[in-house]
C-alpha cells in the first residue's frame, strides 16, 4: 500500500499481479480487500469473479463476472483500508485521522508510539506519514488483537514501518528502551492520564502528544495530567459533514399549478455514495447538493500537548 | 533524511523559525539572519539569541545594557495558565462586589517607566503592579490569575520558538489572510492530504492557486521522495510564496516542480523561459510575507520591517524549491501518470480543470478537490458520476471545533471558524478500451 | 382559549394523544376513541384506560381474564435510565472477561409463555429473567441497567401518554416521514416562527407544502386569536393532514383557514368550490396519518389498524380546521395586509413566490422562508436586495446537537441529523412613493 | 411590540404615532430602538433625523436627514430588540430563544417563570408567546438589573404579560404563592442545581423545565439534581450558521490564463448583514453562497426536563 521505493507508486504501466492487495468495488458503501491469488474466485450478488481474470489488468479497471455482473479493481490507500477492515475495536476515521497526523507534525522519518492499536485504521496512516525511513510502534493489551493487526500490517505490507507489541501501556507504560526516541505519541486509552507520564519520557524534546477520548470526563482528567509537564494543551473535535446531489429539471414558465419550476426530485439512487437521483435527459437540468440527512455526531476529542522545553 | 538541518530540534543560523508572542496573541514567522531583529511593543530585539536554540525555547524581552534583549526563560514544571473567555460560569460568581476602576492601582505609567529605567525586570514590574492594586486581593483566584496574565502580556512578553510546519503555517494565514490562501483552513488542507494519498515516492500534481500552501503541505509529506508537480494551466506560473517558509532542505526542494499544462500534452514545452522570469519576480513578494505574517494587524508594517535583514539567508540556498520540471520528468509523467491530484483553485471551474488533468493521472489514483462554494464541485461531482470518470465521488466538510478545558469551566469556544471550504473527492478508474474487453 | 380542553392536563375521550412507547422506541399518535386499540408486541390493547388519565401517565402492559390491558403505572422517585451508546469509556474496562453467549440464560421461550399464561407479570418475568442468569452478576453495574432496560422493554413495554405539541409532532415526522414535511426538523420550525414574529393577533400568511406542519405550528402560537392563512398558488389547495393531530379546539381551528393568492387579488374568488372538494378528499389521508406515525418500520400496518376506530371523534367536530376563508376576510387582508409570512415549499421556485406575495404583506412584516437547498435562497436574497424591497436579510442554518449526560460518560450524541435546511429571513420595506417624497 | 388586541396588530393603515418605539434601521448590525417624541431628534453619522418627519409614516418607511442621509423605520419584534438591548449580561439569542419556547411547549395563557431576567432578552420572546392571556414571572438577584428590566418592559410595551421580581432563586427559591402554577420555568443560574428543587414545586404536573448554562459541568451536576424528579432528561446545543452571498461574472470561453470561468470576487460591500459584493452589470453573473466565516461557537447547553407525574 505504501511504496517503498520510486518502483512502487502507481503508475499508468502497473498492471495487477499475482499476489497483490485489491480493493473490490461495488459501491462507495460497499468494498472489499482481496488478495490476488491465481485460481481463486471472488463470489458476490453479481456473480463469480475468476481472480485470474483480474491479473495483466491496470488497477482502476473495471472486471466483470460470468454473468456480467461488474466491480472495479482499485489500488489500495490507507482511506480505502479503513473502509474495509474488519472492526475490533471502535475505529478512527478519515477527518480525526488527518487531523492528527498534521497536528502532530509527522513527516518522513518520525518515530511515533501508538497504543492501542485496535484495529490498526490510524496504524495504517501513521506508517504512510513516516514512510519511507521513519518508524511506527504501536501496543495493545489484547494478546489477540496484536497479532490480527500484525496480519493486517503483513497484507497492506506496512509491516515493515510498524512493529506490534502487546503490553499494557495503562499499567506499565511504554518500554524503557524507547526513552527519548519519540516525535509524537498517540493514545486512545480509557484511562489516558495513567499512561501520559510515560508518554512524556518517550517524547523527543517538543514532542507532541495526542490523547483521543469520546468522554469530556476523559478530557477533563488527561488536562489536568497533562499540566504538570506539557505545555500548549488544546483540545479539539472534529467531524465531517457529506453532501448529496440532486439533478432536477428546471421548468420556466407556470404550470397548472402555480409557479412550480423545479419538477419533485425523483428518487433513484444509482450508488449510494454518489448519492443522486437522476431524471430523464429531457429538458434543462440543474445540479443541486445539500446536506445528506444523518451523520456521525461525534467520534471523540483530540486533546494535544507539547512536552515542555525544560 | 540526509540534510541534518531537516530533522534538527536547534535552530540554526538561516532557519526558518515561527514566533510565537503571548501565546498566539502574535504570531511572526522569520528566519534567523544576524541582522533580523523583531519589534515586540516598542522595542527592537535581536534575533541572534534565539540561534542554537532548541526549538519550543521561551524568551523574554529584558532591558539590558545595550537596550533591550531576548534572555532565554528557563520553565518551570507546574500549572499553565490558560485563556478564559467571557462566561460567567459559578466560579465567578462573587466577582459582584468588586468595583474595577482606575484607582484601584497606585502604580502611575511614570513609576514604571521608572523602574525600567532602573533596570527592574518586566517580571518584576508585574508583581509590582499586583503589590500595589487595592483590589487583587478581593479578586478569586481565577480572577487574580487573569490579571496576572494580563500584565505579563503587556509588561513581561514571551517569545515561544516553533518550528514552522504546515499546521501551523497555515493557521497563520487562516487568521490573518485567509484570502492568500484560499481561505483554507489546516483541517481541510489535512484532508487533501489524505485524500489524495499523499505518500512517500509518489509524484503529486497539485493546481495550488493558494499561495504555495498545498505544494508545500505535499513537499513536507513526500520527505525529499517523489515529486509535486505544481502545474499552470495557463502561461503564467502560480505564486508558490508561502513553500519559503517552510525548512525545507535542498533534498526536498529539489522535489517541488513547475510545470505547464501544455508541456504535458505531446510535442509541447515551450513555456519554460517565461515561468524563469516570473520566478525571479516573485522572489521579492515572498520576502514580504515572510516578515510580515503578524496576527495583530497593527504590527504589520512593524513585522514587515524584518524584510531586508532576511534577504540575504534566503538566496544563499543552493537549490531553489519550485523549478521547472526537466524533460525527463515531464516524459516520465507523460508515460506513467501522476499519482494522484489535488486542486485549490478557488477562482477557477472546477470541471474544467477535471476534464484537462484527468487523462494524466493514473488509474486508481486518488483526487481531492477544494473550493470555498458548493455549486462548481457539485456540478463537477455530476459530471464526473455522469461521464463514468471516476467513482468513489464524495463531497465533504469538515466542522472543527476548540474545546476550552478547565476545572469547571469547560464548554466549546465561543469564537469559532464556521467554516473550512468543500473537499470533492474520488477515484479515477480506467476507462481505455484495452481494458474493457 | 374559552375551551377547556385546550388547557386541560387531563386527556378526554376524542383527544388527540402521542404515545411513547419504551422511551421513545416507537411513537404513535392515537385519537381516545372507545374503539381505539394499540398493537404493542403482539399484544392489541384498548386505548380506554387512558382517557381521564393526566398527560404525563405511564401504562403498561398487563395480562388480565380478557386478554391484555394497559394498566396505569405508578411512578417512583428516584434515577432515571437513560440509553448509552455504544461508547468505551472507562467503566466499560471491566467487561472484557463476559462472554455473554446463550448458555448464559436459563429459562427458554417456553417458560416464559407458561409464566405470563399463569399471570404473571411484565416486571415478575423480568426479575425472573436476571435471577436465571448466569452472567448478570458479573457485569458491570451499569451493563446490569442496560440488561434490565432491554428485557423491560422486551417484557413489560411501557406507553407514556403525551400531550401532542408542535415539537414532539414535527419530531415525530421528521424521524419516521421526513419527506412528508419537507425535511423541516422542529428546531428550523422554531426559527420560522420567531422570524415570522408569530404573536397573538397576527394575520400570519403560510404557504405550507409541508403537509400542515407550518399551519399547525403558527395556529397553536396564535392561540385562538388572529388568522392563519393557508395560501395555495395555483388551484389545487396543499394538504393540511397534520393540523388533525394537534389537539385544537374549535376556537383555534376557526383561525385556520384557506385562500386561494387569486382571491387576494382585485375582483377574484372563484376557486372556493373546488377547495371544498379537495378537502374531503383529504380526510382520508388524514387518518391513515394519525394511526400511521410509528417509529419502528415494521409496525406501520398494525398502528394504521387503529383508523377505523378513530373516525367517528374527528367528524364530531363542529368546526374544522382549514376552512376557506371568508369574503369578508379577504376583503380585510386586501385593505391590511397580512402581518407576516411563512414560506415552506420545497419544490417550488422561491422568488417566483415572493414576488406574488410580498405586496400582500404590511410594510415591516417579516418573513422566513425555509428551503432544502442554499441555491434557490441565495438567488431569492439577491433579487430581494437589488430590487430593494427588504432589508434585514440574512440565510441560516441551524445546528443542533444532543448530548448524552451521564457520569463519566458525557458526550455528544453519536448519531446526529446533520441537516435541519436553510432559513431566508428578512423585513418589508415601504416602497410606496407617497412615503418617499 | 406585542398587540393587546386586533387593533395592535402590523397594518397597512397603521401609521408612526407619538409614542411608539421605533426600531432605526442602519445596517442589519446598525440598528436602535427610538421612542417617538415630537420635537426630538436623532442624530446619526447619516446625519440628524426630526422625529416629526417620521409621525403619520407607515412602518417599514424609509426616512431621510437633513443631508439626505437615511434610515429606515421599522416596527419592533422581539428578534430586533434582541439586537438592539443593552447587554447588562451575557444574553440568550434567537437559536436558543426559539429552541426552548418550542421545547417549554409555551402557548398562548400559560404560565413561565424565568430566573435570572438578565437582560431581558428572552423575557420579550417568553411573553411574546404567552399572550395574550399568560403571564411572565421573572426574577433577578440584583435590584439594579431588575429595575431596568422593568424600564425596559414599560418600553417595549410587555409589561402587562411580565411581573419582575427581585429575588436570590437559587438561595430562597421561587416565592412560595407561584407553587403550583408554572407551565414551564426557565433558569439561567450559575448554580441552576440550587434551583432545580424549587422549579419542581413550581411546576404543573407533567409540566416542563429548561436550564441554560455554558459549561458541561453545570450541566452534569443539573443533571444529577434532575434525575430525583424529572424525567425525559435531555440536553441540546444549538449554534446558527448564516451564509453570505455573492454575485459572480461566468465568462464562459478560456481567456489568455486558461480556463478562468468565474471572475474573481470583488468585494465591495453593501450592507454587512446582506453581505455581498456586487459586480458591474455587464455580463451574466450567477449568485453563490458560502457559510459565514466566524460565528458564535458555543452560547451555552440547554437541558430540559419533565415533572414527573406521581
Amino acid at each position: 500500500m505504501i511504496p517503498a521505493d520510486p518502483s512502487g507508486r502507481l503508475s499508468l504501466l502497473r498492471r495487477i499481479q499475482e499476489g497483490d492487495l485489491v480493493i473490490v468495488y461495488e459501491r462507495h458503501d460497499h468494498m472489499k480487500a482481496v488478495k490476488v491469488i491465481n485460481g481463486s474466485v471472488l463470489q458476490n450478488r453479481f456473480g463469480v469473479f475468476k481472480h485470474s481474470d483480474w491479473i495483466g489488468k491496470k488497477f482502476g479497471s473495471k472486471v466483470f463476472s460470468h454473468k456480467k455482473g461488474f466491480v472495479y479493481l482499485l489500488a489500495p490507500t490507507p482511506e480505502l483500508w479503513t473502509l474495509v477492515l474488519s472492526h475490533r475495536t471502535q475505529i478512527l476515521y478519515i477527518a480525526d485521522i488527518s487531523f492528527l497526523v498534521m497536528y502532530l507534525e509527522i513527516v518522513p522519518g518520525c518515530v511515533v508510539l501508538e497504543s492501542g492499536t485496535g484495529s490498526g485504521s490510524l496504524t495504517t496512516s501513521l506508517a504512510r506519514a513516516v514512510a519511507p525511513m521513519g518508524h511506527v510502534h504501536t501496543f495493545d493489551f489484547h494478546e489477540q488483537r496484536a497479532a490480527s493487526a500484525r496480519e493486517d500490517f503483513e497484507k497492506t505490507g506496512v509491516n515493515k514501518l510498524v512493529t506490534v507489541g502487546v503490553r499494557d501501556i495503562q499499567g506499565e507504560g511504554f518500554p524503557d528502551e524507547l526513552i527519548g526516541q519519540a516525535d509524537a505519541v498517540f493514545l486512545d486509552l480509557p484511562q489516558p492520564w495513567l499512561a501520559i507520564p510515560s508518554a512524556g519520557k518517550m517524547l523527543k524534546a517538543d514532542g507532541i502528544l495526542c490523547s483521543f477520548s469520546p468522554c469530556i470526563e476523559q478530557v477533563q482528567r488527561s488536562c489536568e495530567t497533562l499540566e504538570l509537564k506539557f505545555t500548549d494543551i488544546r483540545t479539539f473535535e472534529i467531524l465531517l459533514r457529506t453532501y448529496e446531489i440532486k439533478e432536477v429539471r428546471a421548468e420556466v414558465g407556470e404550470g397548472d399549478d402555480g409557479f412550480s419550476l423545479r419538477s419533485p426530485p425523483r428518487k433513484k439512487r444509482q450508488h449510494s455514495t454518489e448519492k443522486g437521483s437522476a431524471v430523464e435527459a429531457s429538458g434543462a437540468t440543474t445540479v443541486m447538493a445539500k446536506p445528506c440527512s444523518e451523520t456521525r455526531g461525534h467520534t471523540g476529542y483530540l486533546t494535544f500537548a507539547r512536552l515542555k522545553c525544560l | 533524511m540526509g540534510d541534518s538541518n531537516q530533522s534538527s530540534r536547534l535552530t540554526w543560523e538561516g532557519c526558518s523559525v515561527l514566533l510565537d508572542i503571548n501565546d498566539g496573541e502574535r504570531l511572526v514567522f522569520a528566519r534567523l539572519s544576524p541582522a533580523a531583529t523583531l519589534k515586540i511593543g516598542k522595542k527592537n530585539c535581536s534575533l541572534q539569541p534565539i540561534v542554537g536554540c532548541p526549538f519550543g525555547s521561551s524568551f523574554r524581552v529584558e532591558d539590558g545594557k545595550d537596550g533591550p534583549y531576548l534572555s532565554l526563560v528557563v520553565a518551570t514544571e507546574g500549572g499553565n495558565i490558560q485563556d478564559e473567555e467571557n462566561v460567567t460560569c459559578e466560579e465567578l460568581k462573587d466577582n459582584r462586589a468588586l468595583v474595577d476602576n482606575n484607582t484601584a492601582q497606585s502604580l502611575t505609567g511614570d513609576d514604571i517607566d521608572e523602574m525600567r529605567r532602573q533596570g527592574v525586570t518586566g517580571d518584576q514590574i508585574v508583581e509590582a503592579l499586583i503589590a500595589n492594586s487595592t483590589t487583587f486581593e478581593k479578586k478569586t483566584s481565577f480572577s487574580q490569575e487573569k490579571y496576572r496574565l494580563r500584565k505579563q502580556k503587556k509588561y513581561a512578553p514571551r517569545v515561544l520558538v516553533r518550528r514552522p510546519f504546515v499546521r501551523s503555517i497555515c493557521d497563520a494565514y487562516f487568521r490573518k489572510y485567509p484570502d492568500r490562501i484560499g481561505c483554507l483552513r489546516s483541517d481541510s488542507l489535512a484532508l487533501l492530504l489524505s485524500m489524495a494519498n499523499v505518500a512517500a515516492y509518489s509524484d503529486v500534481l497539485v493546481v495550488d492557486m493558494v499561495g504555495g500552501i498545498v505544494t508545500g503541505a505535499v513537499a513536507e509529506r513526500l520527505g525529499g521522495t517523489g515529486y509535486v508537480c505544481n502545474m499552470h494551466l495557463g502561461v503564467t506560473p502560480h505564486s508558490m510564496e508561502i513553500v519559503r517558509i517552510f525548512n525545507f532542505s535542498n533534498d526536498i526542494c529539489k522535489r517541488i516542480v513547475r510545470c505547464c499544462l501544455n508541456d504535458l500534452c505531446p510535442g509541447q514545452n515551450g513555456s519554460h523561459a517565461q515561468i524563469q522570469n516570473m520566478e525571479s519576480e516573485s522572489v521579492n513578494q515572498l520576502d514580504v510575507m515572510e516578515g510580515g505574517i503578524s496576527v495583530k494587524e497593527n504590527r504589520t508594517t512593524v513585522d514587515a520591517s524584518n524584510k531586508t535583514a532576511k534577504r540575504d539567508p534566503t538566496t544563499n540556498k543552493a537549490i531553489k524549491a519550485g523549478e521547472v520540471a526537466s524533460e525527463e520528468l515531464i516524459g516520465l509523467w507523460k508515460e506513467r501518470g501522476f499519482s494522484s491530484l489535488i486542486v485549490a483553485a478557488p477562482d477557477l471551474d472546477v470541471w474544467s480543470i477535471m476534464q484537462k488533468l484527468l487523462p494524466h493521472l493514473a488509474y486508481s489514483a486518488p483526487f481531492a478537490i477544494y473550493h470555498q462554494y458548493l455549486q462548481p464541485l457539485a456540478e463537477c461531482m455530476h459530471n464526473l458520476q455522469r461521464e463514468k470518470i471516476a467513482i468513489g465521488l464524495q463531497i465533504s466538510e469538515p466542522w472543527l471545533r476548540e474545546y476550552q478545558v478547565l476545572p469547571s469551566r469547560t464548554h466549546p469556544r465561543m469564537q469559532m471558524s464556521a467554516f473550512g471550504g468543500y473537499i470533492l473527492s474520488g477515484t479515477v478508474i480506467c476507462t481505455s478500451e484495452s481494458d474493457v474487453q
